[in-house]
């Protein structure tokens, strides 16, 4: 579905991305993983068309998509969430979910002045969506707060939650699951893959979280240095003397005992 | 008797801020003087009101003399400075409620044919006229090529389009004709422009306390020039008194016929300075606007308008700065007056003053008359 | 080889010397402006009026040490009151924070918020100043006006063309480099700088370093007021003192701080210059200068003047447009709320 | 205090404001100080819809009032028979030049590979037609100017009726917008502020130096109204009835009269841009618009066009503010272009704005009415508060002598105050963003 | 008395109360790890401890001694460090003087800490002259890390530092904050990689919508199934 061709992005003298190929296939939960500073959120923003390529180029469904604006993208089926949270820090949570779904009528000014009931049968509609996935997302009680006042563990809920509120092709989730609760994590990681199940969306997840890719993904990138350094399997992964060394350690030296 | 209240409308804050601070107490020194001698109108009393124009902005200069008129129900209007405040003013409010205004420093010649209903008067003489004196000094003085600089609002764009065509009709050549904007960081640009185009002298339609000045200050000290030609609103003794030496041999032209009046204006001036531009013909306004309405009797606007030209201009006997209160007593008793004041006015046409100019030069850091036109 | 000095002499007359000087000029502005900008992260518009209060203070001192006879010999008496005009605004300048934009501190306002309550101050000290000295033209300079004059330049080298350097023109440029290398050394190299840079980068981080907000605060403004008035002084012994002007200075100042890239001091710098140099060269006539450098016969048609005078102000904005376009954040990479 | 009541009581203490004046002073003032009031609450309506929304820091405002100014005068004023016959050929011809000029230029843009050469051919394509535009244009605009300078000199405009300036003022707006825009949305906050001021000072100078268009500095006057005069009232025969009916005089009455018809007018245009904006504020446009504002690269990323967008709230706030523009050259009933200055025309709104509540349309409305009162009322309230302190000094004192002749510049500093304490007690304007709504 | 106590802590950023007679303690060569779910009101009840908060009702006391009354600043000279959740660096500062700034208070030399730092995360090392702002998630937390460790407190209080590093470095830094516990020092630490931060805990909080849920040894509650279940994933 996604293919990365010889990507490679530099900042001034730094090379962040070199040389990185890999596929993501359809319908697949693909992890990606690799030690701080791999280049695994500036490969997300490459694809997702926040920053251009140096060299190399990004597939979508064989259509060559490098260098199209992030809306554009967004057209075409493919959501990404940041690492750092991005939430509309004036609108409420539900606003901030509302805000999502693609060409509303309320977006236009025309509909808006002229065509009030259509606005109005579609803002009822995305609505309910939306509380939904606040429903889900375990954030009912702050539904109306404005998403700047959040937690931030919640915001990286809401990062997640515009996601759900259309139906995507391709899923770009950068560590959704860093500062959030574990319990609510799992329950995240259930959902995602209903909606690969049910709904063939495909993923991308990047994540330091072993337990969480282990749930989830099938096959598993690592990056180190901006390349890719090994895919396969998360079994075939830990067993990778590469990838513990640059990545994965070998556990506390010094435990306590109580 | 009553107590008469007469509005000072001017531009109070803004880019004239520093002229009207000597135009404003010039009018009010006429009204003092008036208002002291307790013989207008059997005793009345006279205050002046003042009112902000901003010289720039039409609709608070609308509001302004709107309480004027509305709220401080004053007698007359004293001002306003700026030609586009001014129109403003007059056609919206002075003219629908009847009222007078007597204005010391549109110059514009736009104000000439402005329909006014016979309310508009000016001490000021229209920059057309100035135009062609300034180019017969030159003229007179053999000076064939200047440059012009002007401050770019209608006093200046006015008076320098007058004085090219003047000029140039009478065989001169303007090398190069540029603005200035007034209160500007610098004028290095100006300078060098205007140096570049070359010229005997530097003609500066500008104010003697801002860009005018600036351009002066520029051009002597890179060299550019050495001679300037001085018209009104750069006439002044603070000029000199900032440029110095330097400035020995400028001459110009200020409205005046002789230097009786100026000289009585500057003696009796406290508080402020009497030389600066339009201070003189805002003293002329105030003066003019009471004695006419001592001469009709009223203080209502519709009869004393009619009464303005005749107490400015001859027959009668001539009154000088300082002496209001005789003029007050010959109007009283039914004599006639020909108010001739601080800057020697001669009202004609619609109502402007016909222009007289004393020439001046710089001598020995100050502004000597030496001749009249 | 003697018409391409005299066409250099001219140049630099008309052209560069002035333009380097005014650009100084402009550059100290803007530093003012920069640094606020920088640390305190709001565009203050009443800098301008802040540069005329310090003058103001400074004039008065000037005369009464004129009138005691005080004086520096060749150089303007004001250098000796400068201190005392710095003080004062100072005491203004803290106070002003004290009672307006402390407030808005602790409530984390918005930047267009104190750029708002910036333009209260300024109509503030609008009124203040022109309360106190008036609305007038005041002259306070004194001493030597000139390093050389074309006169003596010409008399000198003999060339048809004389170049004036005014000694103002040459403090205000000395001061300018000096006052940038301090303001440098300041902010990268001692520790209050050090901790207001950090402030303004993240004030509650700032706070968990033990940075104390209200001292890197009143540095600020120490600083900000001790540049103002410098500005503002040298400014007014170039030209004159009028209020009014000063006001209408906010805005090539600020045009300056942006161009070079806000909340950069170098980038005051280059801005200023690149205001100054696009407002007199392309405005200026070159008709002489081109006549020197042609063979002798050769005679001008025109004036040779790329635009006239009447759009000085347009031409330097459209000069800075052209630099933001091609470096949206400036010359020196700036800061941006 | 509800956040609506408290709305409402402030609405109704700046009613009573006004009433105040009219009581207190003249009604004619009240009436004259409301009519702009309505102007400045459009002017920050654009503004509003720019900042508030979309966070576009917009320091051009002067621009587009002017622009809108010139469309008041060109819509209205007859064309100058004269000065067409002399120059209006070359003008028309000058027109075509530059427009070619520009097609040819994009054409050759267009059509060479980029590189030097491209850079080169675009450079001589247009030295080649400025000059030759110069070259035609120039002596058409001579011919102009010198045709009657002292009173006309300009081209004259359309005399078509002078309320038809107000649409077109909003297009004349919204095309310099469109230009505007295209340059600059790009550009960061202060970045951006610096940039559409420098191009509002390039439009003015424009209006202040092109003559043969403006009459620049030289002003055109005596515009015609869309109302009537007073003195043609003041001698009607119905309306020196309507006054004996009312009882009132007919000098006062006409004055007053007049200025209900244009508040009449105005009205009808804030309640019209009111509603307008307001329906689209509280709409799905206006999340999205917000929701920009915050953050820019994840409301692209949720398939937002950020360029479009802000081009399109640009030039909408544009519009609005064009439109003020011509009510307020209809107003004044002249074109004075030297009157466009950065502090009147485009900070003061800015300070409406944020006073009012910026984000929210009715803190806007509220704003302008509030600021353009202090703005105009500052100055009797500063003579009368220099007035309070003298009142107990000597008469001859110097100290006092001076205090009341500063008295106008405690104007600016009164004014000053009035901002410090309103910002000071709500902080975020008067009326906040969002506090109507929920 | 425990070195560090916020004792009975209520209040929160306006008029709603998130904090609700909460109360966190840690002693000397203590690591106290608070753990909840999101929203709980852990970072808020840090912030309360650290000042940047007003609380209506309890008191901090820090070695006897209430502070409740000082400014962070003046909490930061008493020996307290605190590395926050978000915005945990100084964006355009370069790394090295990000540490530096750590280290504001210190009059000593502070090059040897500086190189412990850089021992403990090389990353930062090799990065030292770059922007903060430009680095990755992980990296910007190995800064905000670092940063507090410059200080050389007596207090470290950590807001999830483990968010978004990877397990190696992970690893590493619970390591780290052992090795500084046995020195003497106290640490209170917020975690949601909670297994890991209970297992070297020497007390745990579980806090719930601002109120103490749950207090007891690092590993009687990561024993504890309730706890388990309803806040560790199981
Ligand atoms: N704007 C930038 N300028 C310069 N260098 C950058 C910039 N953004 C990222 N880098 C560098 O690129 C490298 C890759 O960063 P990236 O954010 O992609 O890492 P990552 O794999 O997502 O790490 P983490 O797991 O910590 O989030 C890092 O070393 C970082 O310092
Ligand atoms: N600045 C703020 N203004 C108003 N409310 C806030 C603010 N910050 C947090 N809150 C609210 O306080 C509650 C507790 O927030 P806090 O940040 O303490 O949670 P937390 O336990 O740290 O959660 P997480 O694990 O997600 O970081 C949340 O419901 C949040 O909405
Ligand atoms: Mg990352
Ligand atoms: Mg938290």
């Amino acid at each position: 579905m996604i293919k990365v061709d010889r990507l490679t992005k530099k900042f001034g003298g730094f090379t962040a991305v070199n040389e990185a190929s890999l596929e993501i296939a359809a319908g697949s939960i693909t992890g990606l993983i690799g030690p701080n500073g791999a280049g695994k959120t500036t490969l997300f923003n490459v694809i997702a068309g926040v920053h251009k390529p140096s060299k190399g180029h990004v597939y979508l469904d064989g259509e060559d998509i490098t260098g199209l604006e992030p809306h554009a993208l967004f057209h075409k089926g493919m959501l990404r969430t940041f690492q750092v949270a991005h939430e509309f820090f004036s609108l409420s949570v539900r606003e901030n979910l509302m805000m999502v779904p693609d060409e509303q009528p309320g977006e236009a000014l025309w509909d808006v002045w002229f065509n009030s009931a259509k606005v109005r049968d579609r803002e009822e509609q995305v609505r309910i969506k939306a509380n939904e996935v606040i429903e889900f997302l375990e954030i009912s009680h702050v539904a109306d707060e404005l998403a700047g006042n959040l937690s931030g563990g919640q915001k990286k809920l809401l990062e997640l939650g515009r996601t759900m509120m259309v139906d995507a092709k391709v899923v770009f989730l950068d560590e959704v699951g860093a500062g959030v609760n574990r319990t609510l994590l799992n329950t995240i990681g259930d959902a995602i893959i209903r909606l690969n199940k049910e709904r063939g969306y495909t993923f991308c997840v990047i994540e330091h979280d072993m337990d969480f890719i282990d749930k989830l993904c099938d096959p598993v990138i690592v990056m180190a240095e901006g390349s890719v350094l090994a895919q396969g399997t998360l079994d075939e992964i830990k067993a990778n003397e590469q990838v513990i060394e640059a990545y994965l350690g070998t556990g506390l030296k010094n435990r306590v005992a109580s | 008797a009553e107590d008469i209240k007469i509005g000072v409308f001017l531009g109070l804050t803004g880019p004239l801020e520093s002229l009207v601070a000597n135009m404003a107490p010039g009018a009010e020194a006429a009204i003092a003087e008036v208002s002291a001698s307790g013989k207008l109108l059997d005793g009345s009393t006279v205050t002046a009101i003042r009112a902000d124009t901003t010289c720039v902005d039409a609709a608070a200069a609308t509001s302004a003399i709107e309480r004027l008129i509305t709220s401080d129900k004053v007698s007359g209007v004293v001002g306003g400075d700026c030609s586009g405040v001014t129109t403003a003013a007059l056609t919206n409010v002075a003219m629908p409620n009847g009222m007078v205004m007597i204005s010391p420093s549109a110059t514009s010649p736009a104000l000439s044919t402005l329909e006014d209903n016979g309310l508009f008067f000016r001490t000021a003489p229209s920059d057309a006229r100035q135009g062609v004196v300034m180019s017969d000094i030159l003229m007179d003085r053999g000076f064939k090529e200047v440059a012009l600089t002007y401050t770019n609002n209608d006093y200046g764009k006015g008076l320098a389009d007058a004085f090219q065509s003047a000029f140039e009709a009478a065989g001169g050549t303007v090398t190069i004709s540029s603005s200035h904007e007034d209160n500007k960081a610098d004028y290095s640009a100006e300078v060098g422009a205007l140096a570049s185009a070359g010229g005997e002298a530097l003609v500066v339609a500008g104010y003697l306390d801002s860009g005018g000045k600036g351009v002066i200050q520029g051009s002597l000290d890179t060299g550019a020039f050495e001679t300037f030609v001085l018209p009104d609103g750069m006439v002044g003794a603070s000029l000199p008194e900032a440029i110095g030496s330097e400035l020995n041999g400028s001459f110009g032209q200020a409205p005046g016929t002789d230097s009786e009046g100026a000289g009585l204006f500057a003696e009796m001036a406290t508080g402020f300075d009497p030389t600066s531009p339009f201070a003189a013909e805002s003293y002329d306004a105030a003066a003019l606007m009471l004695l006419a309405m001592q001469a009709a009797g009223s203080t209502d606007p519709q009869v004393y308008k009619n009464n303005v030209m005749d107490v400015a201009n001859a027959p009668g006997e001539q009154i000088l700065p300082g002496q209001l209160a005789k003029a007050l007593e010959i109007l009283a008793a039914g004599g006639d007056v020909d108010y001739v004041g601080a800057s020697n006015v001669e009202l004609i046409g619609g109502g402007e003053s016909a222009g007289n100019y004393r020439e001046i030069e710089i001598q020995g850091e100050e502004v000597t008359t030496v001749g009249f036109r | 080889m003697e018409n391409w000095l005299n066409a250099f002499a001219l140049l630099s007359n008309f052209v560069i010397v002035p333009a380097i000087a005014y650009g100084s000029q402009l550059a100290l502005g803007a530093l003012g402006v920069t640094l606020v900008f920088g640390i305190l992260r709001f565009s203050n518009f009443a800098h301008g009026d802040t540069m005329s209060l310090g003058t103001m203070v400074v004039i008065l001192f000037t005369w009464w040490f004129q009138s005691m006879g005080i004086n520096l010999g060749p150089l303007p008496t004001a250098l000796l009151a400068l201190p005392f005009g710095i003080f004062f605004c100072a005491v203004f300048v803290l106070l002003s924070d004290r009672f307006v934009y402390r407030f808005y501190r602790a409530k984390r306002a918005d930047p267009v918020i104190y750029l708002i309550a910036s333009v209260g101050i300024m109509f503030i000290t609008n009124g203040i100043v022109r309360f106190i000295i008036g609305p007038d033209d005041q002259n306070f300079a004194d001493g030597e006006r000139f390093i050389i004059r074309a006169r003596e330049f010409k008399e000198m080298t003999g060339l048809d063309q004389g170049v004036t350097i005014k000694l103002s023109q040459g403090l205000t440029f000395v001061t300018m480099i000096v006052v940038v290398a301090a303001l440098f050394w300041f902010l990268n190299r001692t520790r209050s700088g050090k901790s207001m840079r950090a402030y303004s980068d993240n004030e509650d981080l700032a706070l968990l370093s033990g940075i104390n907000p209200d001292k890197v605060v009143a540095i600020t403004w120490i600083i900000a007021a001790a540049l103002a008035t410098i500005a503002g002084t040298l400014y007014g012994l170039d030209k004159s003192f009028k209020p009014f002007t000063y006001f209408q200075l906010l805005l090539p100042i600020f045009a300056a701080a942006i161009v070079g890239g806000l909340g950069n001091p170098l980038g005051a710098i280059a801005g200023g210059f690149v205001i100054a140099f696009s407002e007199i060269t392309i405005t200026y006539a070159y008709k002489r200068f081109v006549e020197y450098l042609m063979p002798e016969s050769w005679e001008a048609g025109g004036l040779i003047q790329l635009l006239s005078t009447d759009y000085k102000f347009a031409v330097s904005f459209i000069i800075l447009l052209l630099v933001l376009l091609v470096r949206p954040h400036g010359i020196f990479k700036g800061t941006g709320v | 205090m509800s956040g609506a009541l408290r709305n409402i009581s402030y609405f109704v203490v700046m009613t009573a404001l006004i009433v105040v004046v009219g009581q207190l002073q003249s009604w004619n003032l009240a009436l004259s100080i409301l009519n702009l009031c309505i102007i400045s609450a459009i002017m920050a309506l654009g503004v509003n819809i720019q900042w508030g929304y979309a966070g576009l820091f917009n320091v051009g405002v002067m621009g587009f009032a002017a622009l809108g100014g010139l469309a008041a005068m060109l819509i209205s004023v007859p064309p100058v028979q004269e000065a067409w016959a002399v120059g209006g050929t070359g003008v028309l011809l000058g027109f075509v030049t530059a427009i070619v000029t520009i097609a040819a230029a994009v054409f050759t843009f267009r059509s060479l590979a980029r590189g030097t050469l491209r850079t080169l051919a675009i450079i001589v394509v247009c030295t080649l037609g400025y000059a030759i535009t110069r070259s035609v244009f120039d002596p058409a605009t001579d011919a102009i100017e010198s045709v009657n300078p002292a009173s006309t000199g300009y081209l004259g405009g359309f005399g078509l009726p002078i309320l038809l300036s107000w649409p077109v003022g909003g297009i004349f707006a919204g095309c310099a917008a469109w230009v505007v825009g295209k340059i600059t949305l790009g550009l960061r906050t202060d970045y951006l502020a610096i940039a559409t001021l420098g191009i509002s000072e390039i439009i003015v100078a424009m209006l202040k130096n092109e003559d043969w268009m403006t009459r620049g500095v030289k002003n055109v006057v005596g515009l015609p109204r869309p109302v009537p005069f007073e003195i043609n009232l003041q001698q009607s025969q119905w309306f020196l009835d309507l006054c004996a009916k009312l009882g009132t005089a007919p000098v006062t009455f006409s004055s007053i009269f007049v200025k209900l018809c244009y508040a009449g007018l105005f009205t009808v245009v804030l309640l019209v841009v009111l509603y307008l904006s307001e329906k689209a504020l509280r709409s799905p446009w206006g999340r999205m618009m917000r929701a920009i504002r915050d953050n820019e690269v994840s409301s692209n990323a949720m398939g937002k066009n950020i360029k479009a967008r802000h081009l399109q709230v640009f030039i909408l706030g544009s519009v609005v503010v064009g439109i003020a523009g011509a009510m307020l050259t209809t107003l004044d009933g002249q074109l004075t272009p030297a009157s466009y200055q950065p502090l009147r025309f485009t900070f003061l709104i800015w300070v409406m704005v944020i006073v009012g509540g910026s984000g929210n349309n009715w803190g806007a409305v509220l704003g302008g009415f509030v600021i353009w009162y202090f703005w105009i009322q500052a100055e009797p309230l500063g003579i009368w508060l220099m007035n309070l302190i003298t009142a107990n000094m000597d008469a001859g004192s110097a100290l006092r002598a001076h205090l009341l002749d500063s008295a106008q510049h405690m104007r600016l500093m009164t004014m000053g105050l009035i901002l410090l304490l309103t910002l000071r007690f709500s902080p975020r304007g008067l009326i906040p963003e969002g506090s109507a709504k929920r | 008395m425990s070195y560090l106590i916020g004792e009975g802590m209520t209040g929160g950023y306006g008029s709603v109360d998130i904090l609700h007679d909460c109360t966190i303690a840690v002693d000397k060569g203590e690591i106290a790890v608070i753990v909840g779910p999101n929203g709980a009101g852990k970072s808020t009840a840090m912030k309360a401890v650290f000042g940047m908060l007003n609380i209506h009702t309890g008191r901090i006391m820090l070695d006897g001694e209430d502070i409740t009354a000082l400014t962070p600043q003046a909490r930061v000279a008493k020996g307290m460090a605190f590395v926050p959740q978000t915005n945990n660096i100084f964006p355009s500062m370069s790394v090295e003087q990000n540490l530096e700034m750590g280290a504001f208070l210190r009059r000593d030399d502070i090059n040897g800490t500086l190189q412990e730092v850089y021992d403990l995360f090389p990353i930062l090392k090799q990065k030292r002259n770059q922007n903060a702002g430009e680095l990755s998630g992980g990296q910007r937390q190995q800064v905000a890390v670092g940063r507090a460790l410059m200080t050389q407190p007596k207090v470290l209080m950590l807001d999830e530092p483990t968010a978004g590093v990877s397990p190696i470095v992970m690893d590493e830094l619970f390591d780290l904050i052992i090795d500084i516990a046995r020195t003497g020092l106290s640490i209170l630490m917020v975690e949601q990689n909670a297994r890991q931060a209970l297992n070297i805990a020497d007390k745990g909080y579980v806090l719930v919508q601002g109120r103490n849920r749950f207090t007891d040894t690092g590993h009687a509650l990561m024993n504890n199934p309730d706890v388990r279940r309803s806040f560790l994933g199981g």
